[in-house]
């Protein structure tokens, strides 16, 4: 077996409601480091984080929004998306922030890390991967 | 009015928290009386003076008991839960021989029967939790 | 005698809406908050069954619809309102039930 | 106004999987003392926490179970369960627990505390309360 | 490649078992716990749902159904495990999900 | 075979804390190892030492540390989900100018960077949550 494993976060819950999307987001960042191999699946209503434009000044919390965006620059290339959920919910992938990388094999294009995937193809995706981190 | 308020969950952990901080800011800023503040289940972690967030994220205990100061609000931790969850003010250290206690300026631990008093003697009363 | 109904889960993930308004009587108000806003967002599935709600006032609060990006997509019908407002539908109506 | 207000405790949560159920009957222990009108409600995954025969050993939590049974003692008397949310979960009144309170009117007669009420009179009985309080 | 999906969300009132369902491949094995159990239990609105589930295997554990009552009261098809058997369908199968 | 467990959810409130150690249970008595158990987001509340329940019910805490000592478990609790909540040891005390501290015996405060070790390192990685 290598040393690279798949890690996959599964992201299911709604931002802001609960803690879970924003401690997800922090283990991403710092599992970055580690050099395995990192993906990111939005369910449900998981989907809902990457929804732009938050403003949570009235609110009185801190946006941790822009962490999202910045998701690139720690090397995550694959945000796995379902369409199933996005339909269920109106949205579709202009509704989402836009999330890019540098792709090194391509003179540093730069790309969308954003995949949307069927439902179909995302169970296929969580088979495939070694560790599923779910919050 | 007399409004009356039930704190369900804890801090970072649910929006619940923030709710009901936010709700009781602005009863107060319409001039309204809030007979109290009532910490039960996880609320009762919002009264811990030992949390420290990040320096630029809200902090959820400091700005109960400001607020607790400012209007002399009665901020009531429920005995029972807190004991379950580690929530201690010197005399609950005391009488359970702990070494240490975490409550924060500005709250009280009492009994069951405060939250009961306060659907009796408020207007409205309202929760917010999970 | 109306009732403030606060539902604060998204229908999409739980049934707490569709039992409050299985629970609601007319001049009631409902009142969605944190999680809640969601039921409220055009295009979603959630949207037809809060429309079809009768009899009933449907708000949001502005807080939780703003922090989650949904500004300018709330359906017509639901009146938005800040923690101000919160404050005045709990002293308007008679009593508050929150649908935890 | 009177000083007895009309008390309602709704419960819509399964027991176990959180603590609201239990720290919801602890507050109508309490509140029993206060000689006010309480009544509880109970439905949705609420009517679960009536649902006789737990047994707590494996899982190794205490069996909060008999304290439901004792409410009687304490003089509660109007425990209303939801018809529509048993029926959607396949149990009727037969499987509930037995809660009984004595009738002070009629010679101290034994009678059942559990209503069986319909969607619609719960609703009502929601609406006459003063306080409503959600666990 | 078989995978463990652990529900711990009652199918009455969150739609996290559904969502599971959707998403497991023939051979997975779902646990139900906590409060996840209850989609097994008998005469259930969910229990039709969860016995049209084809190709996994459907676990439910034996300390969340004996706590809430529900012993003798399973549906057909469904096993019971105790905790060791829960570690022993971790350890059988390639990796566990749980739908939080 | 060697296991990692997180645990997302605080004592008493939720289910999680408890399937989590009895599952950890059952998985030392079937003679594999238990490399890490992490306790993140409101499962930091799992590790006070100043929690009291009632006497007739389990003592969370205690017996983390208990199962801890005679297996030499690793308790881990992240150290950015401990501070927003108070859960504090000597150090982290220290650090933040905190007049009291509230950590158990058995369980130690360190970085995310445990989970994802722990998710490289064992064959499983188990979650226990809302």
């Amino acid at each position: 077996m290598s040393d690279v494993k798949k890690f996959l976060y599964v992201n299911r819950k709604a931002p802001h409601g609960t803690i879970y999307a924003l401690e997800s987001l922090e283990v991403v960042l710092i599992g970055a480091a580690f050099e395995q191999d990192v993906a990111l699946a939005f369910l449900d209503d998981g989907v809902f984080q990457l929804l732009k434009g938050w403003d949570t000044s009235e609110l009185g919390s801190k946006n941790f929004q822009p962490a999202y965006t910045a998701l690139g620059d720690y090397d995550i290339q694959k945000v796995y998306v379902e369409r199933e959920s996005l339909e269920e919910r109106g949205l579709s992938e202009d509704d989402l922030l836009e999330m890019v990388y540098e792709d090194e094999d391509d003179d540093w294009a730069e790309k969308s890390s954003i995949r949307i995937v069927s439902r179909e193809e995302l169970a296929k995706i969580m088979q495939d991967s070694d560790v599923v981190l779910s919050f | 009015m007399k409004l009356g308020i039930v704190v369900l969950e804890g801090p970072y952990q649910h929006e619940a928290a923030d709710t009901a901080y936010n709700f009781a800011v602005a009863a107060l800023e319409k001039g309204h009386e809030v007979f109290r503040v009532f910490f039960y289940h996880d609320g009762v972690n919002n009264a811990t003076r030992l949390m420290v967030p990040p320096q630029d994220d809200r902090h959820i205990q400091q700005r109960w008991s400001e607020l607790a100061e400012k209007h002399n609000l009665d901020l009531v931790v429920c005995v029972a839960a807190a004991q379950r969850r580690g929530i201690l003010d010197e005399d609950e250290q005391g009488r359970h021989g702990k070494d240490a206690n975490n409550i924060a300026p500005g709250f009280r631990i009492s009994g069951l029967g405060q939250l009961i008093e306060a659907g009796i003697q408020c207007d409205r009363l309202v929760f917010f939790g999970d | 005698m109306a009732m403030l109904h606060t539902v604060n889960k998204s229908p999409y993930q739980c049934n707490t809406l569709e039992s409050c308004l299985n629970h609601t009587q007319e001049g009631d108000v409902v009142l969605l908050i944190e999680d809640g806003v969601y039921a409220a967002a055009k295009g979603g599935r959630a949207a037809d069954a809060l429309a079809a709600a009768k009899g009933v006032k449907i708000c949001a609060l502005s807080a939780d619809v703003k922090a989650r990006g949904l500004d300018g997509r709330i359906i017509d019908g639901v009146e938005i309102v800040d923690y101000a407002g919160f404050v005045d539908l709990v002293t308007e109506t008679d009593k508050t039930q929150a649908w935890l």
